[in-house]
Formats: structure tokens, C-alpha cells, sequence
């Protein structure tokens, strides 16, 4: 038997960050594989103890540009559980929406990019046509499209103008209608349904082993989803089921994720709909915190972020530690790549929705002075094109 | 909750310094009990690992393994403290839960920490660096 | 040359290079492609392949180990060859700067042609940015 | 001699395919462009794509075969110029010989064989990997390719030449009848397997092996095996309107129906390009050897009784 | 006057004789003179016309045009394998081989000449004799075995050889015993026993389905020039020569026949091709398709049609030539490289440029890609068989179309393995251990580049040449007409056609071209050795299909090998018997007595 290897980046088309996969091969099947991460550190964890708490949540958000609001939402989540702070009501559910909205734009990129991998590009365009109205609401609630800096411990950074609560719910019909159409497009394709039914499975032991979170466990039949576990925010006042597949192949994975946004549009719309109601202030300021240690935990898109802040009662952390649930779902790989043909193989890679700079995160945070301002770099560029512009004329 | 008094009653001894806040259980455990303290968590209790900070205390090293009980949203937190600071040293738990490889990997990585028993103690997150990045997140490094 | 820069402006082949970004702007990249924006009316296309690429989109700090990999990719790349660094990252390490992990001088390992700062920079920056690397293109004339 | 260099470089040869392939590469992307609810690319995208290629760069591998590796994509290039001549003379000209429907068959398989050839010699693991998917999947569909073209050669009477081929179907073309229905359809497949395109584009799966064979290509050699991929859209779906439709006929109305024959096949190309995500080469080879050949086995036997 | 029919068995078995009492250096020398000298005869019988010999000895040699056709490219490519030899075979056997060497070409032209049954016994015997020392000479573990295997299914069928023609010389005792012009019914069982006889032994030789095990056996484990020189060439050669003498002159063949050899041709053609896709072996890969490139000749031969007829004698010296390439660059590589094992090899084209060439013409040609010589004779018998399937009853039809595409799927899973086979020794990521090699000494480059041209110019000229010169006069002198396909498929204008644009093509390449060169691109990893792709992994989908998977690993134990199963009933019964044995007196006459009670029954019955 002829053993050979192929090494699958740092630089794929497969997977949009750098990351090092070795992949053994007998002819085209799998038989061993092995990742080499490191690409991505950039010492998160390192940075974070010199910051402020505030000043945290930007830098959390700059772990991950996908789930760009699940970060901020632990590391507030656990700041808050070292004083046990309450937060307000409207503002809870500014959060959920927040998140959940967040949810259903980064299902709907997997969704896309998994039929890019298996190429498939027209599921491609179409699932991300519709996830563009989703990031056109956050623009409306937030003023941007991604890093919303909504956050706060104690509450939320803005308000949801009540006056384009109606254009959102709007906006949301039409993207439920599509979603619906999406759904019954990926789970009943013969063809997409052959290609990635029993593929690269995960079995419920081998999940359970390896400590998986998110879809990845729910697609083999763990039930475990934090905000029914441990809700926090709006979660306990909003109707959602949790949706659970048994065989945990990429196909079972595929459908958790197309039937949470479901759910999630669900979510979005009775917390929109609370929004009309409820009224109230949307941050509870926190002077200070104690001295003590607390545990932060939300769902995200992929699972379970956990973040651990430790305190000595000043505005810095002495010790903040963050857990992405790529961290825990991408050594899934060892259990569900081997055996396979290499075409299989990837997309099982690709199936965890791995996020490398969730995974390789250990950020560190700056100080505020020293952020970089808008308009230099703005300068900075005119400067560089105009350089290269006269470079060229010379 | 019964899970906490049931686990109490069971590692009586063998666990320490309790803080019993509100869904949040953290105690100290000496190293030698880790691995029963963690079989008896995975196995018996049906936690997942969810992941372990190290740390690096005036007194020592501490590591803070989370193990939460998903099925009640408890997190049960073992702290293991190791004085020594030259050559920090614990039993690794993953021949009891396999997903405990990339997370002691990590802290042997960033802290210098070895795990005793581990299949790869490897660099995680620093392997073939070119500038050969060792240890980064102990004090004193670079200052 | 001055018909084949135009020739060459009206159809870049792009790759992508991530240097330990947050991802944010990757994916900012993607949707440039998807039916909103549709870079293809300009004939701009992602590639696979190094090989075949006229624009490299870089984003990210460079973290020290990915840095070396960065300078062999933009080497093999065939010339002319143009980069372009994607967000405030690549001009100014955004809140990364004090980490220890991450490359000072990016200008040193890949020469960059045009910045499009912004974290992530807006889709329509990233367009606005394309049509004047198309204008750079055509002022080589 | 001069008529030959003619035929060969102008008319129904290099010229005229190149440039109507480029064009139909533009449908092709326009078309799929709407299917996503986007734009597209201008209608000369195609040709500055070309044009760029040539002024870039070549790269080469110091480690590889070199002479094999530039000649490769020349070498497919010149297999594609000549049966674009043979196919071009037999349905336009009426000018063939006796065999040709065979030699076609067999100039098909040297494509696969330039292929791995180029591939393989730059030593690139995902160009050999790549190869090793273009000749299994040049194995899966060629046993298909082969009963497809025998239908029309047995409801010819056993004509091999194209152009009595044509001859046979100015009574009724072929696809009127079942066998040729059944022929017409696996054909299809079997072309657009040949011509690589999703659901097919296994060896040059951008995502899993980045464009495989091509890999190491860059710059006027690039250029070439895009050119050999865009000739193959004119001469593959023309093959098949041939064999199955009736041809082409270039006076009066017949104008409009030959376009129009041509451009159907070419958007059912490109409807299932777009509708299909990428299979695997397994897959591929369960599909063709185990569904498609015994169906088009029993379309020959069919087409034995006249059917 | 001396009969040089003779001579051409006198004087290389002199030469062997000869060969005993010198050292090696003299004994290559004499072989080298003696092949020459053996074409010059050649050229001295072409110029002669057949009736010149028909005077002499007319009963032991004769020649005609289908005996000169085979004689002559016999010594051609005896001749040119031997130049490989010249430098290069093993020390050890360096001796034997050239004693050998002679010995052969002289019963195998024995063989071709004999007119008379007998003699044609002799000789045939004789050839699986120096099959069976050359297979002695092999250097693997599996050498005995091997070489009991050849000698019992090549001796075997010479059985069956000598039975069938008794048999003939029974049937027609006014042939006197002699193979021509005996145009014998096939009607009444004993004609048809003789025919399979004959049938089995020819295929013996030439290794058709069912009796092909021993040459994928032989081509491994024995020395490569005998393998080039045995089963790829003289044995195909005799063999087919037989095949093709029994359905003009021995016997008046009925279309079941035919029906019945086309169908055994596409069977061989198929499952050998099957079983060469997935060897790791580079000899036992060019073994198998030395074994299904006969299905095209039995298809050619025995399918009753003049056009196949002429395209299976021409495909029987084509694959002759390009066999002989591939094996002998195949020797090259071995012997620079040390291993015939696949999987260590790659990347070789960089290092043995012209041996790359040589074997890549061999390659397509074999694969019947045009306009190469491998193309044309494939042609030929193609369109022959559309012609006999033209001309049959529906239900007939449907049989033989699906021979037909058998037949043409063959030659696309021909180039698949040949894909395969370049690949995993040329092309792909070279292994460290192999930078040292370098290209082959010349006398293994004119043998082998002068095979490949012969491909070319058989391919390009193959009207003028071959068939005009050489297969057309068998068929006039049979008494057949020469088929009707002047001016039709034209490989010259494909040729030139192709040049033009490939030209063209060459010509905008290095208008344009600015070239650097680079280390392999692999996503910013260094292009290191551990990643490389060996092409004997590119079928495992295809082993892995079921119900291929079964079938291959029914034929890797050796199911559908006779021998092995003959072999095993054999051993099996054997085993029993001894078993019986056991000494004990009641146990005997247990035996006796359940031994007469069966004649009893037998007895009765018969009555």
C-alpha cells in the first residue's frame, strides 16, 4: 500500500484563512490526517489584560468577524457574573435580537460557502443574496454591517429606533420567505443529499469524547444548546425549540443549520415585535467590579463561546480566557475524516464551520490612545495610491 | 442542586476552598486527584470539558479545568495549583476525555506546562515557528 | 503596452491571502462576488491558483509565523502582479499592534500597491478601491 | 494545400472556433450570472481574459519536465484546432472520410491525455492528483461516449462517416426515435462530463485541489488550455447535434433552426452546470458504468430494431 | 545450391553451439553477425518470389507470404532486441542469455518455415522449451514457480497442438500431412476437436483468454529482454501465425466459429486490461496488455472479414513493436533505477528525456491514439467488424456490438493504465533516492528510439508501407480480394493537419512567452519530498467498486487462473488419494470391492 501525503494550505481556496492540514492518502482515501494551526495567533489573551473592561469588547469583537457579537456577549456575560449584575429588560432583548440576528447571517454564509466547497456555486450566490437584507438590518440597528459594538456590562450600547421596528419586521418576512425556500432547496436536492448524506460522520461517542458544541454536537444527537441550558438575556422569555439530528454526518449538520435559522427568524420576531412593547432604560451603568472570578457563556452560531474573566476588583482583567467553539469542533476531524475520500474529506472540514481566528484567538488588547484613527488611514491610503500613481508616472 | 451535594458527599477530602455561586462551582483539587476528580465529572456526572485556563498567580501556576453540566447549565470548576514555576507539572486527563488534547497542548504551549501521560506533547498554536516564539504568556518574558 | 494594460485592467484575476485577519474582511471579500456588488461585471475573478492571479487581496496583521508564507506566495506569483492590503489591519495593525506575535514592517514582506482601510472596509470602499486600481491600471499607459 | 491551411486556420478551424468559443464561454457565464441573480461579465470579458494571459509571465517548474510541460497545452491546443477542422468540414463542407466518427472518438481521449501529461510533469501533488481524476473520469464516460455514438451510426445503417451520417437523417433526425431520445440525453451527460463542467469539474475541483492539472499554469500556456476549453464548447454540443439533430444547414430558414438547435444544447449545459453541486469521481464512475451504460445499452438495441 | 530456408535455422543454432566454448564478448559478437546475416536472408528471400522455394524440400520448409510476413519482422525484432541486450543484460546470466538468445530465433524460425506437421511439432515443442530456460533465468523468489507454470501451459498446449494436427493429417490424409491449402470442412466432431486442439495451442502461445496466466507470470520474473523478446513478440507472432494459417488454408470456417473467436477476443481483450489497471508492477502491468492487445488480433483474425483480417495481422506486428518499447524502456528504467516497483518510482522524464519519449510513443500508440500505427490497425478491425455486424441477423448484432464496444472501451482502459504507467515512472514528484539516475547507454536508445520511429512511420505510411509491401500479398496469394478503402482515413493529413496547428500553437507561445522558473506551488508550504502522488493509487475507486471488488480479489487468488485451478483439483485429488492409503487390508478390499460394483454399474448401463 502506497502511503502518500498532501498538504491542504496555508493558503487554500478551500477555507478562507490560512491554516495547515496534512492529509495521508491511499489513491484518493484518507488515512491519517493532521492540522498544524498557528497561523492566525495573534495573542488576544495577551492583549486583554492590559484593557479596560469596555475596552475589551472591542477587542473581543476583532476575534472573529462572523460571529462578531458572540464574543462581546460572553465577556459581557462574564463580567456581569462576578457581581451577579442585572440588566435591563429592553436591552435584553436588543441583545437577543442582536445575536440571533448574527445567527442567521452566519448560517446562511456556511450554507453558501459549503456549496462553494462542493461546488456549487449558484447555492452559493443565492444563500448569500439573501444574507445580504440581514446585514442591511444591522447596518439600520447598528451603523454597520459587522463589529456592531452594541455591547456593554450592564446593558447595550444603543438603542433599536422603534421607528424602523415595522421596516425591519418587513425586511424579515422576505428573508423567512427565502430561508423557507433555501431550506426546501438544500434538504431536497437528490443530488446535494447523495453527495453529502453519510459523509464524514460523527458519531454521538466520539462527539461526546471530543467535547464538541453548537451544530456540530446537535447534528449527532447531543442535545445541547446554552440558550436552553443556561438561558441568559431574552432567551428565557422567547419560544425557540432546539433542533437535534442522530447521524452527525455533513448532511445532518447542514440540516441543523438551515432549520436553526428558522428558529432564529422566529426569535428575531418576537423579540422585535417586545421591542414595540417594552420600554425602559437600555444600560444599567456598573461604577465597578468586584474582585472574583466569572464565567461567561452564549451561544454562538457555532456553538458555545466560554469566556473567563478573573478580576483583582480594578477596570482590568487579571486573567481573561476565551474558548471558541471552533476550538473544541475542529480536533472533531480526527474522528470523522479517516477512512474517507479525499473530496469527502474536505468538505467534513469544511462542515464544522471551523473559524481559525476563533481558535487561535489569545487576544490582546490595546490601549485606547494607541487605537488607530480613522482619517490617518484614510490618509495613509490616499498617500500610498497617490505614490504609486506617481511611481507610475515617472 | 443534588449533583453538587452528591459530588460533595463523594469526593469529600478531596476537594477544597469551595465557592459555590449560582450555577458556578469552583473548588481546589490536589494534582494526584485530577484524574478522578475529572473521570468522575466526565464519566459518572456526563459533563463535557469545556475548556481549562492556566494561569500564573504570585504563588504559582494555577489551572482552572470547566466542566460544564449541560443538562442543568452548572459549571463545575476544579482548580489545580502548581508551585513549582520552573518545571510545572500535571497529570494529563486525556486518556479520560479526548478533547482535553488540544487544550493541554495549548497550555503547554503558552505556559511551558507538561502534562504527564499526553500522546503529542507538542507546541499547539507556536509549532515551527520561524522567530521560535516559546512560552509567551509567562511573566517576565520579554521584560 | 498601452492596449494590453487596458486589456489587463479589464480582467483581474484575484487571490486571496489572509494574514491573520479577523476574518471579517474575508468574508467582506466573498460578498464582493455575490449578487449585490458581482465583481464580475468588471471582470474580476477569484482564483484558486497563485498562478494564475494578477491581484493578490491581502488582509490581516501577519502573524510572524504566517509572514514567510506570504513572501513565498507573493514570489510565486507571476508578474505583473499587484497587492492590495484590505483593511485597517494591513495599514495599521488595528488593536493588534501590541501584541508579540505580529510583524511590524508589513510593507517589508509583500510590497502593497493600494490600501483600502476600514474594519471591515465597506463593500462599496472595496469597489471604489478596485475602480482605482483599474484607474492606477490604465494610468500606466 | 492552401485550401487545407484554410480549412484549418480559418474557417471551420482555429479562427472561427476560437473566436465563437470565446463567445459561447461568455453565454455561459452571462447565463449562469442570471441563474445567480447577477450581472455577469461584458460581452468581450472572454477575449481580454485571453489577450491578459498571453502578456503575463510564464511560470515554470525548475524541478519538472519542461518540454513536456510547455508542449502539453499546445499539444491539446492542436488536438482541439484539428477536430474542430474535422468535425467543422463534415457538417458544414460535407467533406469527410470513411472512419472519422471513429477518429473523432479517439482525437477526444488526447485532451485527457494533454492533460495528464501537463499535470503530471510539474510534480505538484495536486496536479497528479488531479490527473489521476481527469483519466477516471475519461474512463467513466468514454464507455457511455462509445454507445451513445454507436446509435446513430447503427440507425444510419451502419455509416461511419459524418457526413452520410447527415445524409441518413435528412428523412428524420434521430432523436425522433427512442434509442436516439435515450442517446441524445446520455450524451449530454457524457459531454459535459468530457468537457469537464459541473457536476463533472472533478479534476480541476477548485476547492479540493485547486484547479488540479492547471495549477502550475500560468500566463500564454494558461492561455492555451482556456482557448482548448472554450473551442470544446463549440465542437462538443455541435458533435451532438450532428449525430443526433440533423446538423446544420445554412440556407434560409435552416440558419435560424441550426442556431437554435446549437444554442438549446448549450443552455441545457449550462442549466445543469448550474443546478448540480460537484460529485464525487466515485460517484461519477457508479453513475456512468452502472445506470447510464446499461440504459444506453438497451437504447442500441433498441436502435438494432429500428426503434 | 543451398536452401536459405535453411539457414535460417542452421546457422544461429550453429552460432549457439558455438556460443558454449567462448567468453561473452565473443558470444555477442557472433549473435550480433548471425542476426545480421539472418536479415540480409531476409531481404534475399523478399527478393525471390514464393514459387523459387517451393522446389526445395518442399515437405519440411517452405515459405509463403503470410510465413515471410512473420519470418521477417521475427528477425527485426530480434534484432533490435538484441542491440538492447548488447550492454546492459545481468552478470549472471550474461552467458546463458546469449546461448539462449540464438537457440530461439532459430526454433522460432523453425516454426515459421515448417510446411510439415511434424516439423511444426518439433519446433513449437522446441520454442516452450527455451521459454521455459529463459523463464529458469529469472532473479526473483517466484522464478521456479513461474517457470513450472509457463513450461506445463505452453507444453501442455503443445499436447493439444500435436493431437489436432494428427487429428487434420487423419481427417485429409491427401494432404500428406502438410498445414497448406488443406481447406478442411468444419463439420463432423472430429474436425472440430482438431480445430479447438489447434485453437488452444495458438492461444497458449500468443496468450489469449483463457490461457494468457503464464505471460503476466513470465514477464515478471523472468530477464526483460526475454520477456520482450518471448511473449511480447516471438510467441504472438507464432501463435497468431497459427491462429491466421487456420482460418485460410486448414480449415473452411462456419460463422458460428467466428462468432465464437470474436467473442473470446473481446473477453481477452477486456478482462486482461481489467487486471492490468490495478497492477503495481511495471512488468506485470505491460504483461497483462501483452495479453490484451491479442483480443484485438483474435477480433481481427478470426472475425471472417477481409478489412479486420488485414487490421488483426497488422495489429499483430504493431504490437509487436511497441510492446517490445515498453518493455525495453521499461528495462532502461529498471536497471537504472534497480526497482520495477511503481510505487518508488516518478519523475523520471527530467532524467531519461529520450527513454521518456520512446516509451510515451509506445504508450499512445498502444492505446491506439492516431495517427500512430496502433490507431490504424485498430481502425481496421473496428470497421471490419462493423462490416461483419452490417451483414448479420439482429440477434447476432446485438452480441457483437457489445463485443465491439468491449473491444473500443478496451483501448480507452489501455490508455487509462498506460496513463498510469507514465505517470507513475515519468511523470509527478521524483523521490530523492532516485536523483542519481541518468539517461540509458546508447545501445539501449537506438533499439528503443528505433522502435518508436517504426511506430510513427508504421502509423504515418502504413498504406504504402506494411500493407501494400507486406499483408496485401497474403491476401492475393490466398486467393482474396484486397479490400476497398484506398484514399479514406488519411494519417498523413492528420499528421500534417496536426503539425500545422500544433506549430501555430508553438509559434504564439514563443511570441509571447517570459519564462521563470519556481519551485512547486503548494499554498506557501516548501515543495518537499513526503508530497507526492504515485500513480498506482489512480483505480483504487475502480478496485473498490463493486462488483469489481469481488472479481478482483477472486482473480488476485488466482479463481479464473486454469492453472492454478488444475493445478489445485490436482493437488486436492492427490491429497485425497494418499489419504486412502493407509495401509490397512480391509480398507483395500473395501475399495475393491466398491471399484467393481461401479464397473457393474457401468456395464449395465452401457448395455
Amino acid at each position: 500500500m502506497s502511503v502518500n501525503k498532501i498538504p491542504v494550505g496555508p493558503f487554500h481556496p478551500l477555507l478562507e484563512e490560512a491554516e495547515y492540514f496534512e492529509l495521508k492518502v491511499d489513491g484518493e482515501t484518507v488515512v491519517d490526517i493532521d492540522l498544524e494551526i498557528g497561523w492566525m495567533h495573534r495573542g488576544h489573551e495577551f492583549i486583554s489584560e492590559s484593557k479596560t473592561f469596555t475596552q475589551s469588547i472591542f477587542l473581543v469583537e476583532r476575534i472573529c468577524g462572523i460571529c462578531s457579537t458572540s464574543h462581546p456577549l460572553a465577556l459581557v456575560h462574564a463580567v456581569e457574573d462576578i457581581d451577579n449584575i442585572e440588566i435591563p429588560l429592553r436591552a435584553r432583548y436588543i441583545r437577543t435580537l442582536i445575536g440571533e440576528l448574527e445567527r442567521i447571517h452566519s448560517h446562511l454564509l456556511w450554507i453558501g460557502l459549503a456549496g462553494h466547497f462542493i461546488g456549487y456555486d449558484t447555492l452559493w450566490m443565492w444563500a448569500w443574496k439573501y444574507r445580504e437584507p440581514i446585514l442591511q438590518m444591522f447596518e439600520m440597528i447598528t451603523g454597520n454591517r459587522n463589529h456592531y459594538g452594541m455591547m456593554r456590562v450592564g446593558g447595550v450600547a444603543r438603542d433599536v429606533d422603534p421607528v424602523i421596528i415595522p421596516k425591519l419586521l418587513e425586511d424579515l418576512d422576505i428573508v423567512d420567505q427565502k430561508m423557507v425556500m433555501i431550506a426546501g432547496a438544500a434538504k431536497d436536492d437528490p443530488v446535494l443529499r447523495s453527495r453529502l448524506k453519510n459523509v464524514g460522520i460523527l458519531t454521538h461517542q466520539a462527539a461526546v469524547d471530543l467535547c464538541a458544541v453548537g451544530p456540530t454536537a446537535r447534528a449527532s444527537g447531543i442535545a445541547i444548546d446554552v440558550r436552553k441550558d443556561d438561558p441568559t438575556d431574552a432567551y428565557d422569555l422567547v419560544e425557540f425549540n432546539m433542533i437535534v439530528q442522530k447521524n452527525g454526518d455533513v448532511y445532518d449538520k447542514l440540516v441543523v443549520r438551515v432549520l436553526e435559522t428558522l428558529e432564529s427568524t422566529k426569535i428575531v420576531r418576537q423579540c422585535l415585535e417586545k421591542l414595540k412593547v417594552v420600554k425602559g432604560p437600555i444600560l444599567n451603568d456598573v461604577k465597578e467590579v468586584s474582585e472574583g472570578e466569572g464565567i461567561g457563556r452564549y451561544e454562538a452560531p457555532r456553538g458555545e463561546v466560554f469566556h473567563y474573566i478573573r478580576s483583582d476588583g480594578t477596570n482590568r482583567p487579571i486573567r481573561h480566557k476565551v474558548r471558541a467553539p471552533s476550538y473544541v469542533n475542529i480536533p472533531t476531524y480526527v474522528a470523522s475524516c479517516k477512512g474517507i475520500p479525499v473530496a469527502d474529506a474536505l468538505i467534513t472540514l469544511a462542515a464544522v464551520d471551523p473559524c481559525y481566528c476563533c481558535t487561535e484567538r489569545t487576544i490582546q488588547l490595546i490601549d485606547a490612545n494607541r487605537n488607530p484613527v480613522a482619517v490617518d488611514l484614510l490618509k495613509l491610503s490616499r498617500e500610498k495610491t497617490e505614490q504609486v500613481r506617481r511611481e507610475i508616472h515617472d | 442542586m443534588q449533583e453538587i451535594d452528591q459530588f460533595k458527599e463523594r469526593m469529600d477530602g478531596k476537594i477544597s476552598h469551595l465557592i459555590d455561586k449560582k450555577r458556578r462551582f469552583y473548588f481546589n483539587v490536589e494534582s494526584e486527584n485530577l484524574r478522578e476528580v475529572a473521570e468522575y465529572l466526565f464519566k459518572n456526572l456526563g459533563c463535557r470539558l469545556s475548556t481549562a485556563t492556566a494561569m500564573e498567580m504570585m504563588h504559582g501556576i494555577e489551572i482552572l479545568y470547566h466542566f460544564s453540566l449541560d443538562r442543568a447549565g452548572q459549571y463545575f470548576c476544579p482548580r489545580v495549583v502548581i508551585t513549582d514555576k520552573e518545571h510545572p507539572k500535571v497529570p494529563s486527563i486525556t486518556s479520560i476525555i479526548g478533547g482535553a488534547v488540544w487544550i493541554e497542548r495549548e497550555m503547554f504551549d503558552l505556559w511551558g506546562i507538561e502534562f504527564d501521560g499526553h500522546p503529542r506533547m507538542e507546541e499547539l498554536l507556536t509549532l515551527h515557528h520561524p522567530q521560535g516564539l516559546k512560552q509567551p504568556m509567562r511573566f517576565g518574558r520579554t521584560e | 503596452m498601452g492596449w494590453y494594460k487596458r486589456r489587463l485592467a479589464k480582467s483581474l484575476w484575484v487571490f486571496h491571502v489572509s494574514g491573520s485577519p479577523c476574518n471579517n474582511c474575508d468574508i467582506e471579500i466573498l460578498d464582493l462576488l455575490t449578487p449585490k456588488y458581482d465583481l464580475e461585471r468588471f471582470g474580476i475573478k477569484l482564483v484558486g491558483s497563485i498562478r494564475h492571479a494578477d491581484v493578490l487581496l491581502v488582509t490581516g496583521v501577519f502573524n510572524q509565523k504566517v509572514a514567510p508564507k506570504i513572501r513565498k506566495i507573493y514570489e510565486q506569483a507571476p508578474k505583473p502582479i499587484f497587492v492590495v492590503g484590505v483593511g485597517t489591519c494591513m495599514s495599521g495593525a488595528c488593536c493588534f499592534r501590541d501584541s508579540y506575535n505580529i510583524v511590524e514592517d508589513r510593507q517589508a514582506v509583500i510590497p502593497v500597491d493600494l490600501y483600502i482601510p476600514g474594519c471591515p472596509p465597506k463593500p462599496e470602499a472595496m469597489i471604489a478601491a478596485v475602480a482605482k486600481l483599474l484607474g492606477v491600471l490604465n494610468a500606466r499607459n | 494545400m492552401t485550401r487545407w491551411l484554410f480549412y484549418l486556420l480559418v474557417f471551420p478551424g482555429f479562427l472561427f472556433t476560437t473566436i465563437l468559443g470565446l463567445l459561447i464561454v461568455w453565454v455561459d457565464r452571462k447565463v449562469s450570472a442570471r441563474v445567480q441573480f447577477r450581472q455577469g461579465p461584458p460581452l468581450f470579458q472572454n477575449f481580454n481574459d485571453i489577450f491578459k494571459l498571453f502578456g503575463k509571465e510564464t511560470m515554470i517548474v525548475k524541478e519538472s519536465a519542461r518540454t513536456v510541460f510547455v508542449s502539453a497545452p499546445i499539444f491539446a491546443f492542436g488536438m482541439i484546432v484539428l477536430l474542430a477542422t474535422i468535425v467543422g468540414l463534415a457538417a458544414i463542407n460535407r467533406i469527410g472520410f470513411a472512419g472519422d466518427i471513429i477518429v473523432v472518438m479517439y482525437l477526444m481521449m488526447i485532451f485527457s491525455v494533454a492533460v495528464i501529461l501537463g499535470g503530471g510533469s510539474s510534480g505538484n501533488v495536486y496536479s497528479s492528483l488531479g490527473a489521476g481524476r481527469e483519466i477516471k473520469l475519461l474512463l467513466a464516460d468514454e464507455l457511455v461516449f462509445i454507445l451513445v455514438c454507436l446509435i446513430p451510426i447503427i440507425q444510419s445503417g451502419y455509416k461511419l462517416r459524418i457526413d452520410e451520417i447527415l445524409v441518413a437523417q435528412e428523412s428524420g433526425v434521430f432523436i425522433g426515435s427512442i434509442s436516439g431520445a435515450i442517446g441524445f440525453i446520455l450524451g449530454l451527460l457524457c459531454i459535459q462530463a468530457k468537457m469537464t463542467l459541473p457536476p463533472f469539474h472533478i479534476p480541476e475541483a477548485e476547492t479540493e485541489i485547486v484547479e488540479g492539472p492547471f495549477m502550475e499554469y500560468s500566463g500564454p500556456l494558461l492561455a492555451f488550455w482556456k482557448l482548448s476549453q472554450g473551442m470544446m464548447y463549440v465542437i462538443y454540443p455541435a458533435l451532438l447535434v450532428i449525430l443526433f439533430l440533423g446538423g446544420f444547414k445554412w440556407t434560409g430558414i435552416g440558419i435560424l433552426y441550426s442556431v437554435l438547435k446549437y444554442l438549446l444544447i448549450v443552455v441545457l449545459m449550462i442549466l445543469i452546470k448550474n443546478t448540480n453541486p460537484r460529485i464525487r469521481i466515485d460517484t461519477a464512475l457508479n453513475f456512468f458504468w452502472r445506470i447510464a451504460a446499461p440504459i444506453c445499452l438497451i437504447g442500441v438495441v433498441l436502435s438494432v430494431w429500428g426503434l | 545450391m543451398i536452401n536459405l530456408l535453411v539457414l535460417f535455422i542452421v546457422v544461429p543454432l550453429t552460432i549457439s553451439v558455438i556460443n558454449l566454448f567462448f567468453p561473452v564478448v565473443i558470444r555477442k559478437g557472433l549473435t550480433f553477425l548471425s542476426s545480421v546475416f539472418l536479415l540480409f536472408l531476409c531481404y534475399q528471400v523478399y527478393l525471390k518470389s514464393p514459387a523459387d522455394f517451393l522446389m526445395y524440400d518442399r515437405l519440411v520448409f517452405s515459405i509463403d507470404k503470410l510465413g515471410f510476413f512473420t519470418l521477417i519482422f521475427s528477425q527485426a525484432l530480434s534484432f533490435i532486441i538484441l542491440i538492447f541486450s548488447l550492454k546492459g543484460v545481468d552478470k549472471e546470466i550474461q552467458s546463458s542469455f546469449f546461448i539462449l538468445f540464438p537457440m530461439t530465433v532459430a526454433f522460432c524460425n523453425g516454426a515459421i518455415l515448417a510446411v510439415h506437421s511434424i516439423v511444426l511439432m518439433i519446433f513449437w515443442g522446441l520454442t516452450g522449451i527455451t521459454l521455459y530456460l529463459f523463464a529458469l533465468l529469472g532473479r526473483t523468489k517466484d522464478t521456479p514457480k513461474t517457470a513450472k507454470k509457463t513450461f506445463i501451459i505452453v507444453g501442455g498446449s503443445d499436447v493439444f497442438l500435436i493431437l489436432g494436427l494428427l487429428l487434420i493429417g487423419f481427417l485429409e490424409p491427401s494432404s500428406k500431412m502438410t498445414l497448406w491449402n488443406v481447406h478442411l470442412a468444419l463439420s463432423g466432431e472430429l474436425a472440430i476437436t482438431a480445430f479447438f486442439c489447434l485453437l488452444i495451442a495458438s492461444f497458449a502461445k500468443a496468450g489469449g483468454f483463457p490461457f494468457h496466466t503464464w505471460v503476466p507470470d513470465f514477464c515478471q520474473d523472468s530477464p526483460i529482454e526475454s520477456a520482450a523478446l518471448l511473449p511480447a513478440s516471438l510467441d504472438k507472432l507464432l501463435g497468431i501465425y497459427l491462429l491466421a494459417r487456420m482460418v485460410t488454408s486448414l480449415y473452411v470456417v462456419t460463422p458460428v466459429i467466428y462468432l465464437v473467436l470474436i467473442t473470446l477476443g473481446a473477453l481477452t481483450v477486456i478482462t486482461a486490461v481489467m487486471m492490468a489497471m490495478i497492477q503495481h508492477n511495471g512488468r506485470k502491468l505491460l504483461g497483462y496488455h501483452a495479453v490484451s492487445q491479442v483480443g484485438y488480433m483474435i477480433m481481427g483474425v478470426g472475425s471472417g472479414n477481409i478489412v479486420a483480417y488485414v487490421g488483426g495481422l497488422f495489429h499483430l506486428i504493431n504490437h509487436t513493436i511497441y510492446k517490445s518499447t515498453l518493455f525495453l524502456t521499461l528495462g532502461s528504467v529498471e536497471k537504472k533505477t534497480g526497482t520495477g516497483n511503481l510505487d518508488d518510482m516518478g519523475g523520471l522524464a527530467k532524467k531519461m528525456p529520450l527513454t521518456f519519449v520512446a516509451a510515451l510513443i509506445g504508450a499512445l500508440s498502444i492505446s491506439g491514439i492516431p495517427p500512430l500505427n496502433g490507431f490504424f490497425s485498430k481502425w481496421l478491425v473496428y470497421q471490419g467488424m462493423f462490416e461483419v455486424i452490417a451483414g448479420s441477423s439482429k440477434g447476432i448484432q446485438v452480441w457483437l456490438l457489445v463485443c465491439l464496444v468491449l473491444a473500443v472501451f478496451g483501448s480507452a482502459l489501455t490508455l487509462a493504465s498506460f496513463m498510469k504507467f507514465l505517470h507513475a515512472i515519468y511523470l509527478g514528484k521524483r523521490p530523492k533516492s532516485l536523483d542519481h539516475v541518468t539517461e540509458a547507454p546508447a545501445n539501449q536508445l537506438v533499439a528503443t528510439l528505433s522502435l518508436a520511429l517504426i511506430c510513427i512511420v508504421f502509423g504515418l505510411l502504413a498504406m504504402p508501407l506494411p500493407l501494400n509491401k507486406l499483408i496485401f500479398p497474403i491476401l492475393t496469394q490466398s486467393g482474396l480480394a484486397i479490400p476497398e478503402f484506398f484514399g479514406l482515413y488519411d494519417p498523413m493529413l492528420i499528421f500534417w493537419l496536426f503539425g500545422s496547428a500544433f506549430l501555430v500553437g508553438l509559434l504564439i507561445y514563443f511570441a509571447t512567452r517570459r519564462v521563470r522558473l519556481d519551485e512547486n506551488y503548494l499554498g506557501g508550504m516548501e515543495s518537499e519530498e513526503k508530497f507526492r502522488i504515485v500513480g498506482t493509487a489512480f483505480y483504487n475507486e475502480i478496485r473498490q467498486m463493486s462488483p469489481l471488488r469481488s472479481i478482483y480479489n477472486w482473480a488476485e487468488r488466482k479463481y479464473f487462473d486454469c492453472y492454478d485451478m488444475l493445478s489445485k483439483v490436482a493437488f486436492g485429488l492427490a491429497h485425497f488419494f494418499s489419504s486412502m492409503h493407509r495401509g490397512l487390508l480391509q480398507m483395500y478390499s473395501l475399495w475393491i470391492v466398491f471399484g467393481f460394483l461401479i464397473m457393474l454399474i457401468i456395464a449395465v448401463v452401457i448395455r
